[in-house]
C-alpha cells in the first residue's frame, strides 16, 4: 500500500525520539565542557618532549638533538638547534642537548612519525586538544620549555606504552652499564697486565 | 594474458612500420610497458580496445612524467699501445664525453580489461621535447576516462593532446601560466614567515631576512634559556 | 544605535572606568533574591555570544569534524550555534574548516564580505591557520589570516569536535568581553575599521596581491645561524 | 546561449545522452547559465558545476575542479616514502584506512616487501570497517541532498562515531589514522579492541535494518531517485567508472574478487549488482555492500591468526626502493584507488601519482544529468560519492 514505507520510517524516528529520553544506547550526547570524553590511551595530538625529572625539566631532557625527527617530519614543523656544550644524561654519559627545540603546532599534523623515528624515546605524543587561541604567532609555536613534560605525565596519559618504554630503557641502561663495567674491568686488567712488566722499581730501591 | 613482447609482435604484424618497443621495468614489480610512436598511437589504442583476446576496455590511469634534459657524463677508458715499446702495457687514458640527453614529457596509460578481468597493459607516449613539440595524440575518443586525466596532464605538465575535445586547464585557474608539476617549476615567492625553516624554505628565509633578527625579536623562543 | 559618532565622542576620552555602582557581591545577593541586575552592555554581549550562527561552509577534512560537532554526540546546539545558515547574509561566524587554496581564496573572502556585521572568523585546523602540512604546495594559501581578520585559531589536524567547541567557547568569552563604546569597542561598533577586505585576483603565477598588509603583518623569521 | 545553439549542442554531443526538447517560440527563449558552487549548501565540499538550463532542464553541465587542489602529487615528490603516508589520509578523508592500504600496497609492490598474515587480516578488518563508515555516511549525505534534512545524516553520524572510536583507540586519531606501514601495520590490535570490533560487527546489522526501514521503502525517496541519473554499462566501462557506481550498472567487477589482493580470496562474500544504474540502485548497492562487509568482518575476526604484525625485515627509516615503477590498486569504498610510483633509487619517489576514483567517476556526471532538472543534479552528484580531497588532490 502506498505510504506504508513512509509510516514505517516515521515509526523509526518515533522510536528514536522516545528512546532518547531513557535508552542509554540513544543517549549519545557528551555534555562538553562539563563532561569530557575519556580519551583512549592511544589518542595522539601534538608531540611533547619527555624529561626524566619534573623538578629540573631542562636538565633532564631525553632529547640529544640528533635532529632525526627534524629531517623526517613530513610537514617540516620541528626546529632544533644543537647546544655547544654537553650535559650528562640519565646514565651520566655527556650528551648534546637541544638549545632550541620548537614545534609549530599551526603546521603539525600529529602524524606521529617523529615518535616512531626517535631512537632515544625522547619525543612522545601528547593528548591536549583544548588549545584554541587568539594569537597565531607566539601561542602556537611551542618552545622547549612548553614542550617538556615529565615522564610521570607520560605514564599518566599512555600507561601501557610508557611502561614498555621504561622497561626497554632500563634494560638498555643495564646492558650499557654491564658493558661499561666489563669494558672498565677489561681496561683495568689490560692496564694491570701492561703495567706489571715495566713496573717502576719501588722508591725504596 | 599476453606478455608485452607478444603484444608488440602482434601489433607490429598488424601495423607494419609502427614504432613500438618494450620498455623493461628494472624494479621488483616488473610491470613492463610498451613505448608507442605518436603516428600510430590512436590506431593501436583502438586495436587494443577492440581486439577480442585483449579487449582492454578500461583505461584506468593516465600519468604524466617530466624528464628534464640532463647532462650525462660518460667515462671511457681508451687504451693506446705505446708505439715505441709494443711490449709495454698500453697506456690507459680516461676520456670523458659530455652528452646532453634531451628532455621530454611522457604520458603513461594503464589499461585493464573488465571483460576478461586481466591487466595491466601499460603503454607510454613521449613528446618530442619539453617546449615547442610537447604534443601527443589524445586518446579521449578511444576511452572516455582519459578526458579529465588528459586535461590534468595538460594543466600540470603542459602536454598538448591533439584531438582532445575540450582541452582546458582543470585544476589551476585559467589565467595561470606555469605547469607546476614540471621538475623545473619555480614557485611564486610568497614567503613571509616561517618559524621552523628547513632546506629550500631556509634559503627563502635567508633571502627575505638577510640579517638574522636580534634574539629579542625572535618572538617564538622567548624565555628560552640559550 | 551603538555606533560611535566621531572621535570627539565623550565616552572615548575616558581614561579609567568609573567604579561600578553595584559590586559583584551585592549583585549575587540580589540574584539570590530573584532580582537580576544587568547593564545594556552585558545584555547585548550575552545575547550576541549565545546566538553565533555559523555559515554552512566546509572546505576539507575539518568540515567533516565540523559536521560531527553539529551532530548528536557533540551537539553544538548546546552553545546556540546549531543554526548553520546556507546564506552568508544570515550568518555571524565563518568557520574556515580546511585548506584554503589559492583558487578558492577569492571566494572565501567574497563570502566574508557578504556577511553582515557583527561577524567573526574561526580558523579551524592547521591548514586554515598557516597552510598546515600543505603549506609547501604551489596552490595553497599560507593561512586565511593573510586576507581576513581571524578571531580564534584552533590548531589540530583535524581538531577534535570538542576542540571546535572549545574554540567556540573562547569566541563567546571574547564577545562577552566587548565594550559597547570607547576605543576598545569591537570592529562592528566603530566606523574607522573596515569590515570588507579586498578580493585578490588570479594572476599569471600567484594571487595578486598575495596578502593584505592591512590585515596581517608577519613577525620576523627565525634564521638559523649556520 | 540561444535556442538556436541547442541543435548544434545536441549534434556535437559525442555520447548518446538524453536529448533536449527543442521549442522555438518566444516563451521558451534563452538558456540560463547557473554557476552552482564552489560554496553551496550541499555536503560535497568545494565543487562547482556550470549548468546551462532550459527552463529547469539541464542541457549542458561542466564541472569545475581545483578548489581543493592541495598539490599532493608535488608534495609526494619532496617527502620520503614514509612521509607520504600521513598525506594519503587526507586524500579521501572519510576512508583513510583504505588510502593507507592502497599506498602501502603500491610501495610493497615496488620494493618487494612481504606482509605477515596477521597484518593482512587486520587490514581487511579495517578496510571493511572503513567501507561501513563511508557507505553509512554516503547514505546520510545523499538523503540530505534529497531534502531529508537532518535525521538520516544524524543516524549515520551516530554510527560513524562508534567506528571512529574503534579507529581512535587503535591508531590514535579519529580520522587521520596513519596506521599502515610498508610490510605490516603500526600497532597490534589488543584483545579488547578485537572484542569491541566484534561487538560492533554483531550490532551493525540491527542498525542497518533500522536505517533501511527508515529509507529504503520510503515512497518519497523512491519517487525522487528511481530512474534518475541513469548510466549505461558501456559508457561506465569506457569512462573508467569503478566501485559501487560501476556495479550499479550491472557490471560485475570488484577488485577484491578480480585482483584477489590481501587475503580476500579466503572469505566468502558476494558482489551485489544493480539493474538500472540509477540513483536508487547506487544507494541500494551500498546498503547491500555493507551487509557483505559485515559477513567479511565476521569471518576475518573469527580467523585472525596470531603472529607478528610487521615484517621483521621492513625498514622504517632510510627506505630506498630499487629504481623501477609500480602501480598498485585496491577496491576502496569509492572505487579503484591506485598509486603509481616511479622510483629512481632515492629516498623520495621520482613520481607519485594517485589514481582518484571519485575524480574519474565524475567524468560521466554530465551524461547522467542531461535532461534532468536542476534539483536532480544535486542528488546525482550525491550518488557519485565524491570527496573533494581526492577529486582535486
Amino acid at each position: 500500500m502506498l505510504g506504508t514505507g513512509l509510516l514505517q520510517g516515521l515509526g523509526v524516528t518515533a522510536k528514536n525520539f522516545v528512546g532518547s529520553f531513557h535508552d542509554p544506547a540513544r543517549l549519545t550526547t557528551i555534555e562538553y565542557p562539563e563532561v569530557k570524553t575519556k580519551l583512549p590511551e592511544a589518542y595522539r595530538n601534538f608531540p611533547f618532549l619527555v624529561t626524566e625529572n619534573a623538578t629540573d625539566p631542562m636538565g633532564t631532557l631525553r632529547c640529544v638533538a640528533c635532529q632525526i625527527c627534524e629531517k623526517e617530519c613530513p610537514p617540516q614543523c620541528i626546529y632544533i638547534e644543537k647546544s655547544k656544550d654537553k650535559k650528562p644524561d640519565a646514565t651520566g654519559k655527556p650528551q648534546l642537548f637541544p638549545a632550541v627545540f620548537a614545534i609549530d603546532t599551526s603546521v603539525c599534523m600529529s602524524c606521529q612519525i617523529c615518535v616512531e623515528v626517535c631512537p632515544f624515546e625522547a619525543i612522545k605524543m601528547d593528548q591536549v586538544y583544548e588549545i584554541a587561541t587568539t594569537d597565531r604567532f607566539s601561542a602556537l609555536l611551542l618552545n622547549r620549555e612548553q614542550l617538556a613534560k615529565s615522564n610521570a605525565y607520560y605514564h599518566e596519559i599512555h600507561p601501557t606504552e610508557a611502561a614498555e618504554v621504561d622497561a626497554r630503557l632500563a634494560a638498555e641502561r643495564k646492558a650499557a652499564e654491564e658493558k661499561a663495567a666489563a669494558a672498565a674491568a677489561a681496561k683495568a686488567a689490560a692496564a694491570a697486565a701492561k703495567a706489571s712488566p715495566v713496573a717502576k722499581p719501588p722508591l725504596t730501591a | 594474458m599476453e606478455s608485452p613482447e607478444q603484444i608488440r609482435d602482434r601489433l607490429l604484424a598488424r601495423f607494419p612500420g609502427a614504432e613500438i618497443s618494450v620498455v623493461t621495468n628494472p624494479g621488483i614489480a616488473a610491470q613492463h610497458s610498451l613505448l608507442l610512436g605518436a603516428a600510430h598511437a590512436r590506431a593501436i589504442a583502438e586495436f587494443l580496445r577492440d581486439d577480442p583476446t585483449l579487449k582492454l576496455d578500461q583505461c584506468s590511469n593516465v600519468t604524466g612524467i617530466d624528464w628534464p634534459e640532463k647532462e650525462i657524463v660518460e667515462t671511457k677508458n681508451i687504451s693506446t699501445p705505446d708505439p715505441a715499446n709494443p711490449a709495454a702495457p698500453p697506456k690507459v687514458v680516461e676520456q670523458k664525453t659530455k652528452r646532453l640527453q634531451p628532455g621530454f614529457l611522457e604520458v603513461v596509460y594503464h589499461l585493464y580489461s573488465i571483460t576478461h578481468r586481466h591487466g595491466p597493459v601499460i603503454f607510454r607516449l613521449r613528446t618530442g621535447n619539453r617546449t615547442d613539440q610537447a604534443t601527443v595524440p589524445s586518446l579521449t575518443p578511444v576511452w572516455r576516462s582519459c578526458e579529465f586525466q588528459e586535461r590534468e596532464v595538460f594543466d600540470l605538465f603542459g602536454v598538448t593532446f591533439v584531438g582532445h575535445p575540450d582541452l582546458r586547464r582543470i585544476l589551476m585557474w585559467d589565467e595561470f601560466k606555469d605547469h607546476p608539476m614540471r621538475r623545473d617549476y619555480v614557485e611564486p615567492d610568497d614567503y613571509e614567515w616561517e618559524p621552523t625553516p628547513h632546506g629550500a624554505v631556509l634559503e627563502k628565509a635567508k633571502a627575505h631576512y638577510p640579517t638574522p633578527p636580534a634574539p629579542a625579536a625572535v618572538a617564538p623562543v622567548k624565555g628560552a634559556v640559550a | 544605535m551603538f555606533k560611535r559618532d566621531s572621535e570627539d565622542c565623550p565616552l572615548s576620552q575616558e581614561v579609567t572606568p568609573p567604579p561600578p555602582a553595584v559590586t559583584e557581591a551585592e549583585r549575587d545577593e540580589l540574584r539570590r533574591q530573584g532580582i537580576l541586575l544587568t547593564s545594556l552592555q552585558e545584555l547585548y554581549t550575552w545575547g550576541n555570544s549565545h546566538s553565533v550562527w555559523p555559515l554552512n561552509f566546509g572546505l576539507a577534512c575539518c568540515a567533516i569534524e565540523m559536521i560531527a560537532a553539529s551532530m548528536a554526540k557533540f551537539d553544538i546546539a548546546r552553545f546556540g550555534s546549531e543554526v548553520f545558515r546556507p546564506s552568508p547574509r544570515q550568518a555571524d561566524l565563518l568557520i574556515v574548516s580546511g585548506t584554503v587554496t589559492k583558487k578558492m581564496a577569492p571566494q572565501v573572502i567574497r563570502l566574508w564580505n557578504q556577511m553582515p556585521e557583527p561577524k567573526y572568523c574561526i580558523a579551524m585546523g592547521a591548514c586554515a591557520i598557516s597552510g598546515g602540512p600543505f603549506k609547501q604546495g604551489y596552490n595553497v594559501l599560507k593561512g586565511i589570516d593573510r586576507f581576513i581578520p581571524v578571531d580564534i585559531y584552533i590548531p589540530g589536524c583535524p581538531p577534535r569536535p570538542e576542540a571546535l567547541l572549545h574554540g567556540l567557547v573562547q569566541l563567546q568569552k571574547k564577545i562577552q568581553g566587548f565594550k559597547l563604546t570607547g576605543p576598545d569597542a569591537p570592529r562592528h561598533l566603530r566606523d574607522d575599521q573596515p569590515c570588507n577586505c579586498p578580493v585578490p585576483e588570479f594572476g599569471e603565477h600567484d594571487l595578486e596581491p598575495p596578502a593584505n598588509p592591512e590585515v596581517w603583518t608577519a613577525p620576523p623569521a627565525i634564521v638559523r645561524k649556520d | 546561449m540561444s535556442v538556436s545553439d541547442l541543435s548544434a549542442l545536441n549534434a556535437q554531443r559525442a555520447t548518446p545522452g538524453a536529448r533536449v526538447r527543442e521549442v522555438h517560440d518566444s516563451f521558451h527563449g534563452d538558456l540560463l547559465e547557473v554557476s552552482m558552487g564552489p560554496h553551496h549548501p550541499s555536503t560535497h565540499g568545494v565543487f562547482r558545476m556550470i549548468v546551462t538550463l532550459d527552463g529547469e532542464t539541464i542541457v549542458k553541465l561542466k564541472p569545475v575542479f581545483g578548489y581543493l587542489h592541495r598539490n599532493h602529487e608535488k608534495l609526494g615528490e619532496t617527502v620520503t616514502y614514509l612521509g607520504s603516508m600521513p598525506y594519503t589520509d587526507r586524500l579521501d578523508y572519510l576512508s583513510s584506512m583504505t588510502n593507507n592500504w592502497a599506498y602501502a600496497l603500491a610501495v610493497e609492490k615496488l620494493a618487494g616487501q612481504a606482509v605477515p598474515e596477521r597484518a593482512e587480516y587486520v587490514r581487511v578488518i579495517l578496510a571493511e570497517l572503513t567501507r561501513l563508515l563511508n557507505h553509512t555516511c554516503l547514505a546520510g549525505f545523499l538523503m540530505q541532498d534529497c531534502g531529508c534534512s537532518g535525521t538520516p545524516l544524524m543516524y549515520a553520524f551516530r554510527e560513524r562515531e562508534y567506528i571512529l572510536d574503534l579507529f581512535e583507540s587503535l591508531s590514535g586519531s579519529r580520522m587521520m589514522c596513519n596506521y599502515q606501514r610498508f610490510g605490516g601495520c603500526r600497532v597490534d590490535p589488543s584483545a579488547d579492541w578485537l572484542a569491541g570490533a566484534q561487538k560492533l560487527t554483531d550490532r551493525y546489522g540491527t542498525f542497518l535494518d533500522e536505517f533501511e526501514t527508515l529509507l529504503t521503502g520510503n515512497e518519497i525517496i523512491m519517487a525522487r531517485t528511481q530512474g534518475v541519473g541513469k548510466l549505461s554499462p558501456e559508457l561506465a566501462i569506457s569512462a573508467g567508472v569503478t566501485g559501487p557506481m560501476l556495479r550499479a550498472t550491472g557490471v560485475n567487477y570488484d577488485l577484491r574478487k578480480v585482483d584477489a589482493y590481501g587475503v580476500y580470496p579466503r572469505f566468502d562474500f558476494r558482489v551485489p549488482l544493480g539493474d538500472h544504474g540509477d540513483v536508487y540502485d547506487r544507494y541500494m548497492i551500498r546498503v547491500l555492500e555493507m551487509r557483505e562487509s559485515i559477513k567479511i568482518l565476521q569471518q576475518a575476526l573469527a580467523g585472525l591468526p596470531a603472529g607478528p604484525i610487521m615484517d621483521p625485515k621492513a625498514k622504517l627509516r632510510s627506505f630506498r626502493p630499487k629504481a623501477g615503477e609500480a602501480y598498485g590498486r585496491i577496491e576502496g569504498p569509492k572505487g579503484e584507488i591506485g598509486f603509481y610510483l616511479l622510483s629512481d633509487g632515492s629516498p623520495n619517489p621520482y613520481r607519485y601519482r594517485i589514481r582518484p576514483p571519485s575524480f574519474i567517476n565524475l567524468t560521466v556526471l554530465e551524461d547522467m544529468c542531461l535532461g534532468h532538472t536542476v534539483a536532480d543534479a544535486v542528488i546525482i552528484l550525491g550518488s557519485v560519492d565524491i570527496v573533494l580531497g581526492e577529486v582535486d588532490r
